[in-house]
C-alpha cells in the first residue's frame, strides 16, 4: 500500500485506523463497525434502563438535540450477553461506563474490565440526560479526581474519562482526571441543550433537557480538546461534530489521537470507509509520515509526538 | 437526477435506481438532500411507493425544511432498505391508509395481489390530499375527515383476511383495536422520529410488548398484537 | 392593522417589536436599524480599541466563531461622536458596556446612563474575546453579583446583565445577578470555541479563541434561557441562533421578553423586516393577542404574564 | 434561476437581474445558495463580473462549500451592491489582474473604455486558468507563474495612466510599491475574510492608514496609499 499509515495508538493500544464512534452512537452488534479502527460501547450502567419516553431526539441546525437517558440492557446482560459478541468485532472494545456513585461505577469498572473482550474502560461523567449521578461529577473537579482514583484501582486496563464542555473551564477538570490517575481522556459529550416543541410551546423531549451533537458543536469540541491537551497532555479521542476527514485533521492538530464520530454516523453510515482514503492523502499533503505525525500540531510549545 | 412530481396534495419524488438492493414492501430508507441544508442536517425516513423498472419512487407530504429540500435537491443521498417490512400472507388482504400513510400501499398492493383479493380503504383530510388514491388502487373505497378509516372498514370485518394498516398513531390503536376484536390478522407500518434508520441512536423508541423498542430494528412494521400488549 | 399587538416591554421600556440586535452584530449607522424594535449598541469600552488582527472570522457549520477582541471608539468618543446619532435613529438605545474592573464598569455606565439617547445599560460579562476582564467575571457567581450591584448604584436606567452559555451552572450566575440587582438578563453570548486553520493547521483566529454564533447555538440558548428564567423570573433578552419567525416563537415561549438577532442578520439584513409579519401570523396561530402572552409559556409553573 | 457555465478553470455564474439597483465596478455583493447549507451559513463575498442587459454575472474560482453549492444552487440570494467601486479617473488606464482577482475586471474596463486607453496585464498560475483573460480583455498581457505581473507592468511604467489591481495580497503590495515608485495613481480591489458585507461585524479587518479599518465600508477598493501608509 502506497498510503501512508493509518495505524494509530492510544494508551498503548494499538489501532488499525485513528477512527472510532461515539457511545451510544453505533451499535455495531446490529450494523457492524462500519470501518472504523474501534468500537466504544453505549454507557452501561449497573441496572438495565428503559431510558427516557419519547420524544428522544430532536433535529436542530447542523445537529441535534438527543435525550435517549442511557438506554442499556444493565451490568449483568452486558457482561453475560454482549461483550462475548462485542469480542468477535476484530476491533479493539472501549467499554462506557456510567453510575450514580463512585461505588456504582467501580464495580462496573472491576467487572467490566476483568473481560477479556474490553481493551479499555471509559468513564462517562458526562451525560446530561440523567437528573443526577454522571453529569454532576463531572462538573466538579474533586469529585471527578476520586472517581477516577477508585476505577483506577480498579482494573489494570487503561481508564479514560469523558467529560462535558458545559463546564466554566474544562481544562480543570481535565487536570483534576489526570491527577486522578486517567490514562486519557475523551472529549466531547454533547453540549447541554433543549428543543421547544414548535407546535405545543413546551419543551420537546420527554427527558426534559438533552445534549447537543453534530458539526454544530465542533468548534466547541475542539477548544475543549485543545485546552485539555495543553492543561495535561494526556493522549485524548476527540469527538463533537466530525464529518470529515479535514475535520479529523483538524482534531488530530488539536490533541486529538484517535478521533470520534457520533452523530455524522447517523447521517450516513458508509462515512469511515470513504474517510479514510481521504484521510491518508490529507496526512500526506501535510508532509506526514502517520497520524502520530499531526497528532498535537496546533500546539505551539507542545512536542508533536508526545507519547503515552 | 431526482423527478419531481405533485400527486394532489402530496409529492412523487423519483430516484434512478442504482442497481442495489431495494428490498421489500414496508421497509425504508434515509434520504437527505445533498449539500445537507444546514435546516436539515439529518436524513429522512420514508418507505419507498414502488421500486423497480430502474426506479425508486416515493410519495412525500412536504412538511418541513428536510422533505422540502428532498424536492428541490439535485441530488439525493439514500441509506437503505432498512428495518422489516410487510410479512406477506396467503389469502385475500384489506389495506388501509391514512393521509400519506397511504404512501406506503401501492408497492404492497402489486406484491399482494399475487396472493388473493385485495381491497383498500383510505382515509384524508382533503380531496387535494385524496388524489393519491388512484396510486394506491383506483377501486379504493376513500373517506374525507371527519369521517374514519375504521368506519368502512368495519363493515369489511369480520373477515377471513389480512389487514395492513399504515397511517397516524390513533388510526393505527383503533385499527389494531377493530382487527383484534373481529380477531384478524394485523401488521401495522408505524412511525417514529428517526436520526439513524439502523439501530444506533435510539432515538426512534415505541412502546412494543409493553417496554420501550426501537422501532427502526423491531419495525417499522410489527404484529398489531405487539402494540396492544 | 388586523395583524396582532407586536408591542414588547422590558423593564417599563416599550418596543415597537420584540426584535432587537445582539451587540455587536449591526453598526445601526452605517446600515440602519432594519425593522428592529430596538438598538443594541456594540460593547463600549472605557479607552479605545483596535482589535484583534485578523483572521477574525470563520465559518463553521451553521455558524461562525468571532474574535474580533471588542473593537470600538472607547467611551470619549461613543459618547461624543456616536450617542447623539444613536439618539436619532427613533426606536430605543441599549448601551452595552464592558471592562477589565469593576470601576471602569462603573465609570462608563455612569456616563452613558446619564445620556438622553440611552434607554437601558446591558452590562457584558461575557465575552470570550479578551483575555481577563468580562468573561473572568462573568463566570463566577459573586463577582458577578459584586459588579451588578455597583453598576445599579451608577444609574437610574435599567441595568442588564449579558451572560456567557460557557459556564457549568447558567442559573447559578443568573441568580447572583439577579441579587446584584439586575433588571433583566441578556442571554446568550457567543459559547466558547475555536477554529483550526485547515491549511497551517494552527489556531486560525488572530486573538486565539473565539466564540461560537449562529443557527448552531439555537438549543444552547434555548437552554440558558429557560433555566435562567425558571431562576430568576426577571425579563430576558433572548438570542443565540434566531433566524426566523419560528424561532423568535421558540425564544418567547422559553422565557425571553425580547429577542435578538445577530449572525443570521450578517447572513440576510432583510430578515427582520420579513420576520414581522410572520411573527404575526404565528402569534394568532398559538391563540396569542400579544407577544407578551407568549412569554415563558412553555415553563409548567411560571405564569405567562410575569411582569417586570 | 441561475445559468452555470465554465471558463477554463473558473466557472461563470450569470443570475436574472431583478431590476434592483446593480451599483458599480468594484462593489460586490453577498450570495448564498438557498437553502443554505449546513457547511456555508454566511453568504460569499463576490464582485460582479459585469451587469446590465437583465443579468448579474459572476466569476468564480470554486474552493470550498460556499462557492461550489453557488454552482449548484437552484436559488441564489443576492445583497448588495455593496461597498465602494472603484473611482474611475479620466485618461488611459492600465488594469492589472492576478487569478481570480481578474474577475472584477471585464465591467471596469467596459466603462474605462469611454474615457480613454486601456491596458491590460494579467497573471494566473496556469493555462486553464488563463482562459478567462478573454472575457477581460482580447488584448491582455498574460503572463503564467513563476512570471509575476509586475514584470509586464514594470515595462509600462512610468505611464500618465491610473493603474486599477485586483488579485492577493502579496501582488497588490508589489503593484502598490511599483506605482509609488513611479509616482502612479493605483487603486486596488482587496479581499479580507466578510461574514456580513455592510459593517456589522467588524470581522474583514485590513490595514489601512496605519490601523485596522472595516473593508467593506472603506473598500473593496482602497487608494494604494492607504496601505502603504
Ligand atoms: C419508517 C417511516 C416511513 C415513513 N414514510 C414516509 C413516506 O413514505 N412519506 C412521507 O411523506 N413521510 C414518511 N415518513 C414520515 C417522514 O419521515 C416525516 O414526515 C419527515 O421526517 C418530516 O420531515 P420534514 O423535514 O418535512 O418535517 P419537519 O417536521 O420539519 O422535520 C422533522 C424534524 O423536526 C423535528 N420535529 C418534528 N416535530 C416537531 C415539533 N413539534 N417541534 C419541534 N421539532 C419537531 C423532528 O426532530 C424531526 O427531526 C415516514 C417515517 C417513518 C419513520
Ligand atoms: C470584496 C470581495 C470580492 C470578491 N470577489 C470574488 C470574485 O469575483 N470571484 C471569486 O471567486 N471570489 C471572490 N472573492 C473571494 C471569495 O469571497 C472567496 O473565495 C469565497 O468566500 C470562498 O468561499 P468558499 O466557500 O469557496 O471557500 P472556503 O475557503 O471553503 O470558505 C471560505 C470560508 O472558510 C473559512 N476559511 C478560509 N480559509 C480557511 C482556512 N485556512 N482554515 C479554516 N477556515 C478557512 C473562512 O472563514 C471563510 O468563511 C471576493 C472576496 C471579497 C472580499
Ligand atoms: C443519540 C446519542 C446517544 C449518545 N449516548 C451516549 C452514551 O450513552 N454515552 C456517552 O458517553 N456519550 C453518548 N453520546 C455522546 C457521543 O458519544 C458524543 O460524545 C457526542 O455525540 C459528540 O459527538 P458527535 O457530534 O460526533 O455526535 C450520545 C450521543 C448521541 C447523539
Ligand atoms: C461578530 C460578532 C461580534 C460580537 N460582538 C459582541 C459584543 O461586542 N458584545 C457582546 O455583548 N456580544 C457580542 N457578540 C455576541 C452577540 O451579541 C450574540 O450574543 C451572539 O452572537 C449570539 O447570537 P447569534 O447567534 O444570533 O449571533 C458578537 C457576536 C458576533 C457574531
Ligand atoms: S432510528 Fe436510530 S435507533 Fe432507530
Ligand atoms: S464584512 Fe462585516 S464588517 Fe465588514
Amino acid at each position: 500500500m502506497s498510503s501512508p499509515d493509518l495505524h494509530a495508538d492510544l494508551c498503548g493500544i494499538r489501532f488499525g485506523n485513528p477512527l472510532v464512534n461515539g457511545s451510544g452512537t453505533l451499535d455495531a452488534l446490529a450494523a457492524g463497525t462500519l470501518g472504523l479502527g474501534a468500537f466504544v460501547t453505549k454507557t452501561v450502567t449497573l441496572h438495565p434502563r428503559e431510558g427516557n419516553p419519547p420524544v428522544r431526539i430532536a433535529e436542530t441546525p447542523a445537529g441535534m438535540v438527543n435525550s435517549i437517558g442511557l438506554a442499556n440492557p444493565g451490568l449483568d446482560a452486558f457482561c453475560a450477553d454482549h461483550l462475548p459478541r462485542l469480542g468477535e468485532l476484530g476491533v479493539p472494545v472501549i467499554a462506557s461506563v456510567g453510575g450514580w456513585s463512585p461505588s456504582e461505577y467501580a464495580t462496573a469498572v472491576a467487572r467490566i474490565g476483568a473481560h477479556p473482550a474490553v481493551a479499555a474502560v471509559e468513564l462517562n461523567v458526562s451525560c446530561p440526560n440523567v437528573e443526577s449521578g454522571c453529569i454532576a461529577i463531572g462538573t466538579d473537579a474533586g469529585e471527578t479526581r476520586a472517581l477516577v482514583e477508585r476505577c483506577r484501582s480498579e482494573t489494570d486496563l487503561p481508564v479514560l474519562a469523558k467529560l462535558s464542555p458545559s463546564v466554566s473551564d474544562v481544562a480543570a477538570i481535565a487536570t483534576a482526571a489526570a491527577e486522578g490517575g486517567a490514562h486519557g481522556l475523551v472529549l466531547i459529550n454533547t453540549v447541554r441543550g433543549i428543543a421547544i416543541d414548535r407546535d405545543r410551546l413546551r419543551p420537546l423531549l420527554g427527558g426534559g433537557g438533552g445534549g447537543l451533537s453534530g458539526p454544530a458543536i465542533k468548534p466547541i469540541a475542539l477548544h475543549a480538546i485543545f485546552h485539555a491537551r495543553a492543561a495535561t497532555g494526556l493522549p485524548i479521542i476527540g469527538m463533537g461534530g466530525v464529518a470529515s476527514a479535514q475535520d479529523c485533521v483538524e482534531f488530530l492538530a488539536a490533541g486529538a489521537s484517535l478521533v470520534g464520530i457520533g452523530t455524522s454516523l447517523f447521517a450516513d453510515p458508509g462515512l469511515p470507509q470513504r474517510m479514510l482514503p481521504e484521510l491518508g492523502r490529507l496526512v500526506r499533503q501535510h508532509g506526514a509520515e502517520t497520524i502520530e505525525d499531526l497528532v498535537g500540531v496546533a500546539h505551539p510549545r507542545l512536542s508533536s509526538s508526545t507519547r503515552a | 437526477m431526482a423527478a419531481v412530481e405533485a400527486v394532489g396534495a402530496y409529492t412523487l419524488l423519483r430516484l434512478g435506481d442504482d442497481g442495489g438492493d431495494t428490498g421489500a414492501p414496508g421497509q425504508f430508507f434515509m434520504l437527505r438532500a445533498e449539500p445537507a441544508p444546514a435546516a436539515a442536517y439529518l436524513p429522512r425516513a420514508v418507505s419507498a411507493a414502488w421500486a423497480g423498472d430502474g426506479e425508486l419512487a416515493f410519495l412525500l407530504d412536504v412538511r418541513g425544511a428536510g422533505t422540502r429540500a428532498l424536492t428541490e435537491a439535485r441530488t439525493v443521498s439514500v441509506v437503505g432498505p432498512l428495518g422489516r417490512g410487510f410479512d406477506l400472507a396467503a389469502g385475500p388482504s384489506i389495506l388501509v391508509g391514512g393521509g400519506i400513510g397511504a404512501a406506503i400501499l401501492p408497492w404492497l398492493r402489486r406484491r399482494l395481489e399475487q396472493r388473493g383479493d385485495v381491497r383498500t380503504v383510505l382515509g384524508f383530510r382533503s380531496p387535494e390530499h385524496a388524489v393519491c388514491a388512484g396510486i394506491v388502487d383506483p377501486d379504493a373505497t376513500v373517506v374525507l375527515d371527519p369521517v374514519l378509516v375504521t368506519e368502512p372498514l368495519a363493515r369489511l370485518l369480520p373477515a377471513s383476511a389480512t389487514v395492513y394498516a399504515c397511517g397516524p398513531d390513533r388510526m393505527l390503536e383503533a385499527v389494531a383495536a377493530l382487527c383484534a376484536e373481529h380477531d384478524v390478522p394485523c401488521q401495522l407500518a408505524m412511525e417514529a422520529a428517526m436520526a439513524c434508520g439502523f439501530g444506533a441512536c435510539y432515538g426512534c423508541a415505541v412502546r412494543l410488548d409493553g417496554t420501550w423498542k426501537r422501532l427502526c430494528i423491531e419495525g417499522p412494521v410489527v404484529e398489531a398484537a405487539r402494540v396492544l400488549a
